[in-house]
């Protein structure tokens, strides 16, 4: 059986490369992927904490956590679509309307 | 019961005629309006009659309970006593004949609705401001006339002028109001109560009052005072009443000579005791009606207006009567009030029907020669005209003798010259009246003349019931040097109503004491011998019109006629060092403080924070990746306080 | 024992998979490595005896939303990430450092973590008793996690709403038809 | 019924909040107009069942309904009804189906949102005037604000987007600074007692050191003050006004501002009560200054809207200086104020209301509000004459309509207070006479010369429907104030109970000013005799 | 060949050995089967029409005149399509162009280990399923891996730069989409009525004729066997693919061998749908009217002495020559192959539906399709749930 640090370890290592994803990918799309990663690894902790706690809570919690993902995703491309019809691009470079 | 329909009576017809009967004729609002007040007379006279037949005792009559918070406690309460009950007579009486007159008067109105809703309601108001127990149901009466007042003064509100009468009316009593409504607050302060009956006990019959109080006292009756100055018309705040004329003349004759403006009056008989108590705020009543009498008679010599002139005759009666309490004589001033209202609504109908007859123009020096179309109206007024000016026998003499001599013995010889001096004045100016409208040749243009003619009995049937009423009333308060009539009528009957506490009594002395018959009667010889002359002057100048005496006259002393004629430039300079001021001041708080300095903080503010944002934003690429990685900045320093 | 290898072998595949999607430059190539990866980890919870959760995971996850990334990619038919536009600046790089050493301060911390100790009764022999994994988390959601489960089923609904709402195509911008129609506002 | 009984404020509270997701499903904006006004006139319905089984004689709360919400924090759910805020409760939902009635005939695919943004809002302002605990006081507080932002910035005027914003910022600073202090104050009551408690009947007990007071009770006043609004920090209000449309201005004069005063009566001035002695003057002063100054910049304007704007200023000066006329030295708090200013709110809801109203009448038929381009409508609408006038006076406190009683009783307790600020208010009376008359002499007198004027239609059914309840109210409550006032008085005097009682106790302690203690036995005495 | 007893004993000892063997024996026979699907499918595809059409259908192709039918043919064409060349187009992405086809068959093969084919047996002891891997949520790891499905049928669309596939496959995945939130509707009232995710269990649930998924819920039936043709892109809904529009849909640039796995998936997809909808439907395994126990029974008559004697030949058989039949568990294993056909015959009556359908009903149109989706069946389905589940709730109260 593998230790519950192990998964931890697994877990922070998608995350970190969902937080890479998010920092330096300049497509929205890759950036929300990234976030779905972030999302996986928390999601990770949780079934593997269920698994060490002997509590089935954390399951409960990553049917929640796959549910906003959902509402997340879906909201998310809508809106990556919306911004690709009025500015013809998704490329973070470009999409400068929060500019100071 | 009986009093509660005398109340009533006159607010129902000013229900229906100002929300159900819009849509009828005149004959029917003036019907109801009319039928209303003489209802109401016909229940006043009933339950005056069985108070008077108990024996004239005052009764409280409650109501509801109206007003009670924390230690303030205002029952809407009712007092019936001598001098409300007269009061509530000449109202419902002369109001009742009123009312028949307007029907002849406003006859070319389209809808009379309105006019007999408010003239109603004015009644009501009026009753209220009598026959309340307290001052806050007086003053509900008190500022509810002022509202009547407002609307009758702005009635033909098409033209602006009325309207702006009409709120210069309101707001001139309301600055009344505040001093009475301070008087108010002042006496709740230091007595706890607001109303008559328990003030009374308080101070007649309770202990002594405290030095505060007695302090209080003088202030309560001052600032009372400064609102019967407000209704009452007395200098400084008579400049409504003039104005007020712009109404129909009905209104003029009932409110704005025979009732409403006697309120000031009637609210400091009712509350002697109090005003007893305070000799210094007596100097200053008397000191004010004195010049008042003089001040507005004055005026009235010079002025041209038909209305005008009765206008500035009532303002100095009523000085008349402020004088009188202001020396202690407030039989005297009520009795004044009394044969005031009767001669001076007399005068303002007539003044109305030839009004009514010359087309709605009031300027006398278009008249002339009324008096062989219009027979009965010159009769009439002629009758007013010699009461007013104190012909021995009518009303006016006995009323106003017995002032100027209680003038003479309780303010003295300069109050009596001054009272005297308006008497004289009087004489003067309404002797001109009479000759510039009835007699001499007519002045009037071809088509007016040819249209004059008697008013109907509608109009003139009131007229002669007010005329007989302007020559006997006197006799009901005939002093004592007149022999061979019974004396002090109308005294005797106020005499339970008027109270010198005790405490007073040493600054009264002259209430009490006796003088010799020979004085009085040398004063009232030397004011009929002033009346006399200046009559005959007048007629000498006006007999045929202004003689060319008169215009000399008036060249000659051009300056004080200019002065005159602007009425001492009184209103302008209230406008220019009041109102314009005012007007800058609040100018300069609307553009300036509100505008540009509170919204110039605010916006500051705002801008401040914009000017830091704009500092700090100036890394704010607008780059998601930026702001992401802020975030991890922030979590970064997050996770290093916790291993740390 | 051989668990142990499987989880081995799954977790280098999980963390292959994870570098590919962030490092790939196509978005396509990116979106195949997540649902491997997705997948992988239903894996993992399959071994955890988490049977529901790792169908859930497949289903939902690999089934819808990474479906609905693909399509997304395809509807708008994206070039790839162009090369010459990418401008790393130095706080670009000093927060590549950060976040590296933001992970290695959480490496960190995740090994000073005592091992924690409160174990609740739901040991895997409790689950099998009960029924099952499934059925034990079925009677959790849906007694104690009653209220959460019906908010997210209306979260759902509104994102739903929400999401055709954003996407859908507004018809006066369309082009050639410029008559302006005060369409839905 | 005892679950009615039981339940009735919350039912009452949230039925306006079902009713406003009901408005939303509706198919078009005929049903959703008679699910609004169904919904409002249940509401109203309720109130009025409150209104009934008040019983006038207590002066705690009562139909109290208070359930756990969050025990770790101690907060709950706690609804109950006084006499101080009982008035405002039925005010609000009376004057709920008849600003829906004004808004009846508007048309527009927008107007549905309206409906359920107006429907939401007053179940914000139920909320608030009934939750007794700070957090849901807080919350309904804000939640105010949400609908009330969007009909100033969607269905108002020309500059609504300034003057929605301006609105917003201005109130959710004040109410930050309340947020702040509410915290402070919890964390102290649990200092002080070790149990977390956010219940405001709880927290009345705290009575935090004199100079926290001073801190807490600036941000309390800071709060309800802007909302009030007080001198100076009412220059929002003047803008939101003229931009709002006319149902919200009905409804931001009628009760939003009131929440503002009611706030201080049931907030700062329990909670705080040796600041207030040292913070009254002050306000008085502000006061005083607001009632002057609005009735001074109410008289120059020239937008008829903006002129009943000022005036709001005015008017609530005096609810203001009514609530802070402290006697017998600071040590009392003068009842018959306090009662004035309760009635005050209400009365002026009803008549500012109305103006609000009329001013819109004239503003739908003529598209300007400017007061020269009216002038002699009492000629072809004599009906909305009769109306305005009737307003007008009780704006003015005549005698015999709700205003004069509410500004009497006021004047009366101030002067008692302060001799000098009661003389000065009194010249607001006058004031206030001067700016509503002008208005009317300007909309309803002088010469009929405008050709648009002549063809004015007078008021329709409809709007006679909804102005005729106001009118009757503006009268009812003038001439028999006292079915009033006997429900506000037992709560009032127990407020001012409560609060001599805590200056006594307070003088008592020997760090405390001597003079304090000799002079409120002074009054004592004086009040004895 | 020295083998070691000892070591055999061990083997048989360790559990986790037992399954893995058995696993990918199973697995190894499932995809034997699934490989033999699309050949004699292509055949009935072809000869079932001609029927209908009174036309005879391919027949030339055999050896020796033996022409089976023309059953050959298929074996012809699956040679013709391997040996051809490979081609990839310009343009094309190479990699997903390679994979796609990976993508899909992989789920397909998937969906195939989560049914059981027949009833548990129990063999030296062990208790081995008939099902490939025994999860007990199958029911939810088939939808989970059907749903993967799409991806191989959109990567293949997309990676061909061609808008005719790219629109195809679009169009193919929006409709496997739409079909499978009906399709997972319609299975749920089925796990409200037998009470598990478990379709074994489900299976063993319906051992009596009225116990049958179509007899207790037949609203669900008719959703899935809709969805089933929808899933598939099978006609009446095969618009991903229809020629008049878009040549051939998401595969126009495939052939050869990468063609052949495309084919194969939807013949795989086929099956494994005909088999699910027996399973669930139709009482899977069971024979109707004779519960597995009394086949059992049946079975346990017969005397089969042979095999311990034949693995006593070849010198394997001393540990079990202790055993009798019935402890190594023969007659539970002969139960289940007897299970095992009877599926497949029930399957077999499916797929020859889809080929009926196919050659009876136009197709639809696009439009049509998703309205059919969303507007009719997810209505129906979600109403059926609610049905269904109030309906056991007061059976399982009483």
């Amino acid at each position: 059986m593998p230790t519950s640090e192990s998964y931890l370890i697994l877990a922070t290592i998608m995350f970190g490369c969902g937080v890479f994803g998010v920092l330096f990918r300049k497509n929205l799309i890759l950036v929300m992927m990234s976030i779905e990663l972030m999302l996986n690894a928390v999601n990770l902790v949780f079934v593997s904490a269920t698994q060490t706690l002997g509590n089935v809570d954390g399951q409960v919690m990553v049917f929640f956590v796959i549910t906003v993902a959902a509402c997340e995703a879906a909201v998310g491309l809508a809106m990556v679509i919306a911004l690709y019809r009025k500015y013809g691009t998704i490329d973070t470079d470009f999409l400068r309307v929060l500019r100071g | 019961m009986l009093l509660w329909l005398v109340i009533l009576f006159p607010l129902l017809g000013a229900a229906l005629n100002g929300l159900l009967l819009r849509k009828v004729s005149k004959t029917v609002s003036h019907i109801v309006g009319a039928s209303a007040l003489i209802a109401s007379f016909a229940c006043a006279l009933t339950a005056y009659m069985q108070m008077m037949s108990a024996g004239g005792e005052g009764q409280v009559i409650f109501g509801f309970d109206w007003l009670e918070a924390g230690g303030f406690k205002a029952p809407f309460q009712f007092i019936l006593d001598r001098l409300s009950g007269m009061m509530m007579l000449i109202i419902t009486g002369i109001g009742s004949l009123i009312h028949i007159y307007a029907g002849g008067y406003m006859h070319e109105e389209k809808a009379t609705w309105r006019f007999f809703s408010y003239l109603n309601l004015f009644v009501f108001m009026m009753l209220l401001l009598v026959l309340g127990d307290n001052l806050l149901i007086m003053f509900i009466g008190w500022e509810g006339v002022g509202l009547c007042s407002y609307l009758l003064i702005g009635y033909w509100y098409e033209d602006d002028a009325n309207a702006a009468a009409g709120m210069k009316a309101f707001l001139v009593n309301r600055i009344g109001d505040i001093g009475f409504l301070i008087g108010v607050f002042l006496c709740f302060k230091f007595f706890g109560t607001v109303s008559f009956s328990e003030l009374k006990d308080i101070i007649i019959n309770g202990n002594a009052l405290t030095g505060p109080q007695l302090e209080a006292v003088s202030w309560i009756t001052l600032a009372l005072f400064i609102g019967a100055c407000g209704k009452s018309a007395q200098l400084p705040l008579y400049v409504w009443l003039p104005d007020a004329m712009a109404g129909p003349t009905p209104v003029s004759a009932l409110i704005h000579a025979a009732t409403m403006v006697t309120a000031g009056i009637y609210m400091m008989t009712r509350l002697n005791f109090l005003y007893f108590l305070a000799p210094d705020t007596q100097m200053i009543v008397a000191s004010v009606g004195a010049a008042t009498a003089l001040f507005a008679a004055t005026i009235a010599i010079v002025q041209n207006d038909i209305k005008k002139v009765l206008a500035y005759s009532t303002v100095s009666q009523l000085g008349y009567m402020v004088l009188a309490c202001g020396v202690g004589a407030y039989a005297g001033g009520v009795f004044h009030l009394f044969t005031h209202a009767c001669f001076k609504a007399l005068l303002f109908l007539g003044a109305g029907s030839v009004i009514v007859a010359m087309h709605h123009k009031q300027d006398m020096q278009e008249m002339g020669g009324l008096r062989k179309y219009m027979p009965i109206t010159h009769a009439v007024m002629l009758v007013g005209v010699l009461a007013i000016i104190g012909f021995p026998g009518l009303a006016g003499f006995f009323s106003k003798d017995e002032i100027l001599w209680k003038a003479w013995i309780g303010g003295g010889p300069v109050i009596w010259g001054m009272g005297a001096m308006a008497a004289v004045c009087t004489a003067f100016y309404m002797t001109r009246l009479l000759m510039l409208t009835f007699y001499g040749p007519n002045r009037s243009d071809h088509h007016t003349r040819e249209h004059l003619h008697e008013t109907s009995a509608v109009m003139w049937a009131p007229l002669v019931v007010l005329a007989i009423l302007s020559a006997v009333v006197g006799y009901l308060n005939v002093p004592h040097v007149i022999p061979g009539l019974p004396h002090l009528l109308f005294e005797h009957y106020l005499s339970p109503i008027i109270h010198v506490p005790a405490a007073a009594a040493e600054h009264w002395p002259h209430l009490t004491a006796t003088y010799s018959h020979s004085l009085e009667l040398g004063l009232m010889g030397i004011s009929v011998l002033g009346m006399f002359l200046s009559a005959g002057f007048a007629i000498v100048l006006y007999k045929n019109g202004p003689s060319p005496t008169a215009i000399k006259l008036k060249k000659s002393f051009s300056g004080i006629h200019k002065v005159l004629t602007n009425k001492y430039y009184v209103d302008e300079f209230y406008f220019k060092y009041i109102v314009d001021p005012l007007k800058d001041m609040s100018l300069f708080l609307w553009k300036i403080v509100d505008t540009v300095i509170i919204d110039g903080i605010v916006n500051g503010i705002g801008q401040a924070f914009m000017l830091v944002a704009g500092l700090t934003s100036f890394r704010m690429s607008g780059s998601l990746h930026r702001h992401a990685m802020v975030v991890m900045l922030g979590i970064f320093c997050l996770l290093t306080i916790l291993l740390f | 024992m051989t668990q142990l290898h499987l989880f081995y072998v799954f977790a280098a595949l999980v963390t292959f998979c994870s570098v590919m999607v962030v490092g790939s430059r196509n978005p396509v190539t990116s979106a195949v490595f997540l649902v491997f990866d997705l997948f992988l980890l239903a894996g993992i919870y399959a071994m955890m005896e988490a049977h529901f959760v790792a169908a859930i995971q497949v289903l939902v996850y690999a089934g819808a939303i990474v479906v609905l990334f693909v399509f997304v990619i395809m509807l708008l038919n994206l070039e790839q990430e162009s090369h010459g536009k990418v401008r790393v600046s130095i706080p670009d790089i000093v927060m590549m450092g950060i976040t590296g050493l933001s992970f290695v301060i959480i490496a960190f911390l995740v090994a000073r973590v005592p091992s924690m100790a409160t174990v609740g009764e739901m040991t895997p022999e409790a689950i099998a008793a009960a029924g099952g994994n499934t059925y034990v988390v079925g009677m959790v959601l849906f007694t104690k996690y009653l209220w959460p489960f019906e908010l997210a089923s209306i979260l759902i609904l509104l994102a739903m709403v929400a999401s055709i709402v954003i996407a859908k195509k507004d018809k006066a911008a369309k082009p050639g038809r410029r008559r302006t129609v005060n369409a839905n506002q | 019924m005892d679950f009615f009984n039981s339940h009735v404020l919350t039912l009452t509270t949230f039925l306006p909040l079902l009713t406003a997701v009901a408005i939303m499903f509706t198919p078009n904006l005929a049903i959703s107009r008679w699910v609004a006004m169904g919904g409002s006139a249940v509401t109203f319905l309720f109130s009025l069942h409150v209104w009934y089984y008040f019983d006038a004689q207590t002066p705690g709360l009562q139909f109290v309904e208070e359930y756990s919400w969050i025990p770790s924090f101690g907060i709950k759910y706690i609804m109950g009804v006084d006499g101080l805020n009982l008035l405002l409760f039925i005010l609000t939902t009376f004057l709920t189906p008849l600003i829906l009635l004004s808004v009846w005939h508007i048309e527009g695919s927008k107007q549905k949102a309206f409906l359920s943004l107006f429907m939401f809002l007053e179940c914000g302002m139920l909320g608030s005037l009934v939750a007794f605990d700070m957090v849901f006081f807080y919350i309904f507080w804000e939640a105010m604000l949400i609908p009330m932002y969007f009909m100033i910035g969607i269905w108002g005027g020309k500059n609504r987007i300034d003057a929605t914003t301006k609105f917003i910022i201005y109130t959710v600073v004040g109410s930050l600074f309340m947020l702040a202090a509410a915290i402070v104050l919890y964390l102290l009551h649990y200092q002080k007692t070790g149990t977390y408690s956010t219940n405001i009947l709880d927290l009345y007990t705290t009575a935090p050191l004199y100079e926290t007071q001073l801190w807490l009770f600036g941000a309390f006043a800071l709060a309800f003050a802007i909302k009030v609004p007080l001198f100076p920090f009412h220059t929002w209000l003047p803008d939101a006004h003229t931009e709002a449309p006319t149902a919200g201005s009905v409804i931001l004069a009628g009760v939003l501002l009131k929440l503002g005063t009611y706030g201080l009566l049931r907030f700062a001035i329990p909670l705080f009560p040796e600041a207030v002695a040292t913070y009254a003057p002050i306000i008085v002063s502000l006061g005083v200054i607001g009632i002057i100054y609005g009735a001074l910049t109410a008289w120059m304007q020239k937008d008829a809207k903006k002129l009943v704007a000022y005036s709001s200023v005015s008017h609530l000066g005096f609810v203001v200086i009514g609530s802070f006329a402290l006697v017998a030295g600071g040590n009392q708090i003068s009842v018959e104020a306090l009662t004035g200013a309760v009635y005050q709110m209400i009365n002026h809801g009803i008549s500012t209301g109305a103006l609000f109203f009329l001013v819109g009448i004239i503003y739908e038929r003529r598209h300007t509000r400017m007061l020269a381009d009216f002038g002699g409508l009492a000629k072809v609408m004599p009906w909305f004459a009769f109306m305005l006038i009737i307003a007008t006076l009780s704006s003015v406190g005549l005698p015999g309509t709700g205003g004069f009683v509410g500004e009497f009783l006021i004047l009366l307790g101030t002067f008692q207070s302060s001799p000098i600020a009661g003389i000065t208010a009194s010249l607001g009376v006058l004031l206030g006479a001067v700016y509503m008359l002008h208005l009317c002499r300007k909309i309803l007198f002088g010469p009929l010369d405008k050709k648009e004027n002549q063809e004015l239609q007078d008021l329709s059914p409809r709007e006679f429907a909804y102005l005729t309840p106001l009118a009757i109210l503006a009268v009812l409550m003038g001439i028999y104030p006292n079915l009033f006032l006997d429900k506000i008085r037992p709560s009032v005097e127990h407020l001012a109970q409560n609060y001599k009682q805590y200056r006594l106790v307070a003088a008592e302690q020997p760090a405390k000013d001597i003079e304090n203690v000799a002079s409120s036995e002074q009054s004592a005495e004086s009040a004895g005799e | 060949m020295g083998l070691d007893l000892q070591q055999i004993q061990a083997f048989l000892d360790n559990e986790f050995a037992v399954q893995l063997i058995a696993t990918a024996i199973k697995f190894a026979v499932v995809f034997a089967i699934c490989i033999q699907v699309p050949p004699i499918m292509i055949w009935v595809e072809r000869r079932a029409p001609a029927l209908m059409q009174r036309r005879k259908g391919p027949n030339r192709v055999g050896f020796f005149k033996l022409r089976l039918w023309g059953l050959l043919q298929s074996a012809a064409d699956a040679v013709k399509l391997i040996l051809k060349e490979e081609i990839v187009p310009r343009g094309a992405n190479k990699i997903f162009f390679q994979i796609a086809p990976i993508f899909g068959v992989i789920p397909a093969l998937l969906i195939a280990c989560a049914i059981p084919y027949g009833n548990d047996f129990q063999l030296f002891g062990y208790n081995i399923p008939l099902s490939i891997v025994n999860v007990d949520v199958g029911f939810l790891f088939i939808l989970a891996v059907s749903s993967l499905g799409i991806y191989g049928i959109t990567i293949a669309g997309w990676a061909s730069n061609n808008k005719y596939s790219l629109l195809g496959s679009l169009r193919a995945s929006a409709q496997m989409i739409s079909y499978e939130i009906p399709l997972g509707m319609s299975l749920i009232p089925i796990v409200l009525i037998y009470g598990t995710l478990d379709l074994n269990q489900i299976v063993i649930g319906q051992s009596n004729l009225w116990n049958w998924g179509i007899i207790t819920s037949p609203i669900s039936f008719m959703i899935f066997f809709v969805c089933m043709f929808a899933e598939t892109n099978r006609a009446p809904f095969d618009l991903a693919e229809s020629e008049a529009e878009l040549v051939a849909g998401f595969h126009t640039e495939y052939g050869s061998a990468k063609f052949a796995l495309i084919f194969l998936t939807e013949y795989v997809v086929m099956f494994i749908l005909s088999c699910l909808a027996s399973t669930v439907f139709f009482g899977g395994w069971q024979i109707p009217f004779v519960p597995h126990d009394t086949l059992m029974q049946l079975i346990g008559g017969l005397h089969i002495p042979v095999l311990p004697y034949l693995l006593d030949l070849v010198g394997w058989g001393a540990p079990f020559l202790s055993l009798s039949l019935q402890e190594m568990g023969v007659h539970s294993l002969i139960a289940s192959l007897i299970g095992v056909a009877v599926l497949f015959i029930k399957a077999g009556f499916f797929m020859w539906m889809y080929v009926w359908v196919r050659w009876t009903l136009p197709r639809f149109r696009y439009d049509q399709l998703m309205s059919l989706g969303w507007k009719f069946m997810l209505p129906v389905g979600l109403a059926n749930i609610f049905v269904t589940a109030i309906i056991v709730a007061i059976l399982n109260f009483k």
